[in-house]
């Protein structure tokens, strides 16, 4: 019974419990304000009911004092909660720890799809490791989803044509929900999966038995070699190099600088023109409509993992 | 008959002042909301603008400045005439009225004549997202987006000229039968408040659709 | 009542938005650098919309409270524009757009 | 004692008996209760739909209905009691009756537009009608994009055009209520000598004046979007479907204002009337309907926390939406104040009038859960913001509105309701409210998403709790049609005043002659001035 009837949910992840601190200390506030209010309507209730022989008493209009009061003292308590809501967000939505595991996923009408740095790949389900920081790169392939696991107090809208990126440290293991909690049409109640947490030892008993060919990033590389992209990245003048772009900061032909990051690349493929890079010609045609999303992350992985061995190597 | 039931006093208001005032008052509040109507567009149009500068440079470039400037010119000479309108209804001269009236209304149309040959010439050079829409230059998806907006924006101010229109025509025929007088300018003061607003937001449309780049 | 304002007022204003519009068209032959075009453009259109409203629409010789609701329509033109670009003008900082 | 009926007096229910005399009339009282119609209407197909919801959500199988069903009976629950109940209920039947006869006027300063937004309103209902009977639409009634503009089915752009329609509806009630205050208070009628029901139409006037174009336009370019191919939201094409969601918050957040202040306006009349003593911070009430208003505007992006918004406009429109408790608790606090000291009578207006005070103030602070950045993203989208803002608009809103109801019905009808059965379903609504909603708080932070059709077994107790409460609630509900139509005929006669209140709507005979007052009445002192009346004669 006792699973069927609870009041607050798991805590597995390195911030579920402080995001439930501030939770127990609104719960506080409500039931202290509430609780105030309720005893004082009541008392007045029983008090000064309409009764024969009951008296008025001289009337007050107002007292500025007490409005300064109730001003000013749920003024003070909103700013506490917004500076500590704040910080908490802030931790969950900027960057994540470095060294995190980068995990893609694509959301799409009803379904999850994930993929693993080394290549693994899952449908509705996903096997993270106990902790260790894990990086959601995600987008989605028609309507706006949303990536939530209630387990681990996380939540981010999974919005076609760009990525959002949250970040999770799993802290038990077990197996939890993961929800859509973006109403994307007729099966919407139905696009719901597994997280499976497991013990680092056993992640990586899980990652092996699933071995695959090939890791994202060898993937993206093939993908980059029959698209031929190779004969203008590769040669001299025709188009930026590859190599360390990812991360680094891109002077463009506007005189603009943007960071080389995920979505970057991403909006670089499928509408070159839209930032061109300085010294470069935009020749570049568009490949709109030519990968599915799966491909485009992998070709992200393949040119992260070039920034970072030219990161290594330098 | 009708005329003579307009100019009097509705029974709900204590005297002709009062009835001016929230009259006019009344027209400013939807004014207000008209404002807020053309906003969420410019919103939209700015969000995009921000995000895709060159693309809407190159939309913009298929746009003939001269013509735009050439309505922005007609519109503030309606505007004036407009304003002249109400000058005459004030001081009580009819005929004046009548034709100054019909000019903003011929000022009117000349504006949504040209407006119709643009959007004729746009729908040859097959430019008309979603009815007729080719091109193949740079900036593809940009250009169409532009564009959407220069018909949407331009659309729906057209569409107020077109009820503008309409509004006029009314009070010209209610001025030829001589409903107005110095003691009852009311409609006109506040038609006049609403072809000056649509003059206002073609005012901010000209540069933002036809001068970029 | 309305005050009536002298045609001659008019007629000034009239040619002050064409000149007006001249010169933004003028400007615009320039190709200033982006930021600035726009500036100018925009703050020829404004100086523009002013008259409009001051001497067309008799603002300068209205009520307080018309100049309320006409200061109203331009603060909430620019919360929703200011309010709405902070998200977009910021995203850039964050991962992503 | 009124006098029979046989001295007949002429009022404006009996001046004219012909169906004409009310499709055309301009009469604001009567266009009032032709919203009253409309609006109950609504309210019930509304109410039908989230029966077969809560029915549905008896199982965590989805075995009452199909899915497709499913979504479309949430977006037509939402639509139809968002904008064609809840957004109307109060000012267009309250305030169209009651803002002239308050003023002291003798209609809203434009009755011709009056009559016109009923039938434009009516026009956008219809067109949801036939989109609902048509089969429907599942966009939710946020319509967002791409979802409706590509990928929904149904009737989406009927539907939208029912809501773009009613929203001009609003606007004109809007643009009517603004003038006719500025413009048209009795002599001696000072802003502040006005009624706190009518600063909060006033504030309310203002949102709708200012948001709802914005809607119309968010709306329109969805149609636009869905009907051209165009890209506008849709990112195949270039577009932002976050875009959508700025515009359209920026309306449908202050919209929940519009929903509600006008509520608080009638508590504040109701709680002053029932202790028999003036407001407690009259000035600071007034205000804070102002503040809520403007400050409504500022925080439509704490809707967006987790939409891939700017992490930095989701702190800035958190901090904002902080600011807007404010003027919230100082009202609540204000009520409670007003009732030390008092000499209270529990009629049912009363009653329902404490209840909105609690609801609301479970789900104003409730709301602070939600703009707190990172509570929000766990709560965003689940029950806990479903449990949120039903116990704002309905526990708020409705509350407000069936008290006001009560209180000014001998106005309206000239008769009494049974005091017994008011009680009774007061208590009813009360009970079954929270019953209906306050599990819902829970399986919220549980985790468990709004618009599921099919839901894990771990949530079963929970939602069989809420549907128990649903049914409650439906009597609730029911109750009052039966006795306010039956009091109609058969209840008491009331007498101009039958609550002893101060207000010039008290001054008229119940029901008010089509002029509203014989005489143009002449203010000389504050509103409320149940002091300086003599020892009130009600028996409570």
């Amino acid at each position: 019974m006792e699973s069927y009837f609870r009041l607050f949910p798991e805590q597995a992840s390195t911030i579920a419990g402080r995001v439930d601190g501030l939770y127990a200390f609104l719960i506080g506030v409500t039931v202290f304000f509430a609780g105030l209010i309720f005893l004082l309507l009541l008392s007045f209730l029983l008090k000064y009911r309409r009764r024969p022989g009951h008296i008025h008493l001289p009337h007050r209009e107002g007292n500025n004092w007490l409005e300064a009061v109730w001003i000013l003292i749920p003024l003070a308590l909103t700013m506490v909660i917004f500076v500590w809501g704040a910080r908490l967000y802030a931790t969950v939505m900027l960057d994540p720890p470095a060294g995190a595991l980068e995990v893609y996923a694509v959301g799409k009408q009803w379904m999850w799809k994930f993929q693993h740095p080394d290549g693994q790949r899952e449908i509705d389900e996903l096997h993270v490791p106990v902790g260790h920081p894990v990086q959601m790169t995600m987008t989605s392939q028609d309507v706006i989803h949303s990536f939530f696991v209630p387990a681990f107090r996380i939540k981010m809208d999974v919005v076609p044509g760009r990525y959002t990126t949250i970040w999770f440290e799993a802290s038990k293991p077990g197996v939890y929900h993961l929800f859509c909690a973006e109403y994307c049409g007729t099966a919407h109640s139905g696009m719901h999966g597994r997280v499976v947490a497991l013990p680092p030892t056993q992640y990586q008993e899980w990652l092996s038995s699933n071995r695959v060919v090939e890791s994202m990033a060898s993937t993206g590389a093939r993908i980059f070699q029959q698209m031929g992209c190779g004969s203008c990245h590769d040669a001299e003048g025709l188009a930026p190099p590859m190599a360390g772009v990812f991360g680094s900061s891109v002077t463009l032909a506007s005189g603009d600088r943007v960071l080389a990051d995920e979505g970057y690349i991403r909006e670089s493929i499928l509408d070159p023109r839209a930032k061109i890079v300085a010294g470069y010609a935009p020749i570049m045609p568009t490949f709109q409509g030519q990968f599915s999303e799966e491909e485009l992350s992998q070709l992200v992985a393949y040119i992260k993992s070039l920034g970072k061995q030219s990161a290594d190597g330098s | 008959m009708l005329a003579e039931r307009r100019s009097a006093l509705a029974h709900q208001f204590d005297d002709p002042a009062q009835q001016h005032e929230a009259s006019s008052l009344g027209m400013w509040a939807f004014l207000l909301t008209e404002i807020m109507l053309f906003g969420g567009l410019f919103v939209g149009y700015t969000v995009y603008r921000t995000a895709y500068p060159a693309g809407f440079i190159a939309g913009s470039q298929h746009l003939d400045v001269l013509l735009g400037t050439l309505n922005t010119a007609i519109l503030i000479s309606s505007s004036l005439t407009m304003a002249l309108s109400v000058h005459a209804a004030q001081v009580g001269h009819r005929q004046l009225l009548i034709r100054f009236l019909l000019l903003t209304m011929l000022l009117g149309l000349v504006f949504l004549g040209i407006k119709g040959y643009e959007y004729w010439h746009k729908y040859h050079e097959s430019l008309v997202p979603g009815i007729r829409f080719s091109y193949d230059g740079p900036y593809q998806s940009q250009v169409q987006l532009f564009l959407v907006f220069y018909f949407l924006m331009t659309g729906l101010h057209a569409l107020h000229m077109v009820i503008g229109l309409g509004l006029l025509a009314i009070l010209a025929v209610l001025a030829w039968r001589g409903v107005f007088s110095p003691a009852y300018s009311t409609p006109v003061e506040i038609i006049g408040l609403y072809w000056h607003f649509v003059d206002i937001v073609w005012i901010f449309l000209y540069p933002l659709l036809y001068l970029l780049g | 009542m309305a005050d009536i304002v002298p045609p001659r007022i008019y007629y000034r204003v009239y040619v002050t938005l064409l000149a007006a519009t001249l010169l933004t068209w003028g400007v615009s032959r320039l190709h200033l650098e982006s930021p600035l075009g726009v500036m100018v453009a925009l703050t020829i259109a404004m100086a523009k919309a002013v008259l409009v409203v001051l001497f067309f629409m008799h603002v300068r010789y209205s009520s307080w409270l018309t100049w309320v609701f006409v200061g109203a329509g331009i603060a909430w033109m620019g919360h929703i524009l200011i309010l709405t670009m902070s998200d977009y003008l910021t995203r850039g900082i964050v991962a992503g757009w | 004692m009124e006098t029979a009926p046989a001295t007949r007096r002429e009022h404006y229910l009996n001046v004219n008996y012909s169906p004409t005399s009310w499709l055309l009339t301009t009469d604001h009282k009567r266009i009032a209760l032709l919203y009253l119609i409309s609006i109950t209407f609504f309210f019930f197909v509304g109410g039908a739909a989230a029966t077969v919801l809560r029915l549905e959500l008896m199982t965590p199988q989805g075995d009452l209905v199909q899915s497709e069903t499913y979504n479309i009976l949430f977006t037509m629950h939402g639509i139809i009691m968002i904008f064609f109940f809840l957004i109307p209920s109060i000012p267009a039947v309250l305030g169209n009756f009651l803002v002239p006869l308050m003023i002291g006027a003798r209609d809203l300063a434009f009755p011709r537009l009056n009559l016109l937004s009923w039938y434009v309103f009516n026009l956008g209902g219809l067109c949801t009608i036939i989109a609902i009977a048509g089969g429907g639409v599942d966009t939710g009634w946020t319509f967002y994009t791409p979802y409706s503009t590509t990928y929904a089915n149904g009737y989406v752009i009927l539907t939208a055009l029912g809501v773009f329609i009613a929203g001009f509806s609003s606007i004109l009630t809007a643009l009517n209520f603004i003038v006719t205050i500025h413009t048209m208070r009795a002599p001696g009628l000072t802003w502040f000598r006005l009624p706190l029901f009518i600063w909060a139409h006033y504030a309310t006037s203002i949102i709708i004046i200012l948001g709802t174009p914005v809607l119309a336009i968010a709306i329109a370019l969805v149609a636009v979007e869905r009907l051209f191919h165009v890209g506008i939201f849709d990112p195949a094409l270039g577009g932002d479907p976050v875009l959508f969601q700025h515009l359209f918050w920026f309306y449908s957040h202050p919209a929940v204002y519009i929903m509600v202040l006008p509520s608080m306006g009638v508590v504040s009349e109701l709680i002053t009337c029932f202790a028999r003593k003036r407001i407690f911070g009259y000035t600071f009430i007034a205000l804070s309907s102002i503040a809520i208003a403007v400050l409504g505007f500022f925080v439509w992006g704490h809707h967006m926390f987790v939409s891939s918004q700017s992490v930095y406009a989701s702190m800035v429109f958190s901090f904002l939406s902080m600011l807007v408790a404010i003027p919230s608790a100082v009202k609540v606090f204000n009520w409670t104040a007003t009732l030390y000291k008092g000499s209270i009578a529990y009629d049912a207006p009363l009653l329902y009038a404490l209840g909105f005070i609690g609801l609301f103030t479970i789900g104003g602070l409730t709301g602070l859960f939600l703009a707190a950045l990172a509570i929000d993203v766990h709560v965003h989208d689940t029950y806990f913001v479903v449990a949120h803002f039903h116990y704002i608009m309905v526990g708020g809103t409705v509350m407000g509105y069936l008290g006001g109801i009560h209180y000014w019905w001998p106005k309206i009808s000239g008769r009494l309701y049974p005091e017994g059965w008011a009680k009774f379903a007061a208590l009813m609504v009360f009970v079954g409210f929270n019953l209906t909603f306050f599990p819902q708080f829970v399986l919220g932070y549980l985790g468990m998403p709004r618009r599921y059709h099919a839901y894990p077994d771990e949530f079963q107790v929970l939602h069989v709790m809420s549907s128990a409460g649903a049914s409650i609630l439906a009597v609730g509900y029911l109750v009052p049609l039966v006795y306010l139509l039956w009091s109609l005929r058969y209840g008491a006669l009331a007498g101009p005043n039958p609550w002893g209140a101060t207000g010039l709507e008290w001054q008229t005979p119940s029901p008010p002659p089509t002029d509203n007052f014989a005489a143009t009445p002449v203010v000389t002192q504050p509103p409320y001035a149940y002091d300086t009346q003599e020892e009130a004669t009600h028996v409570g």
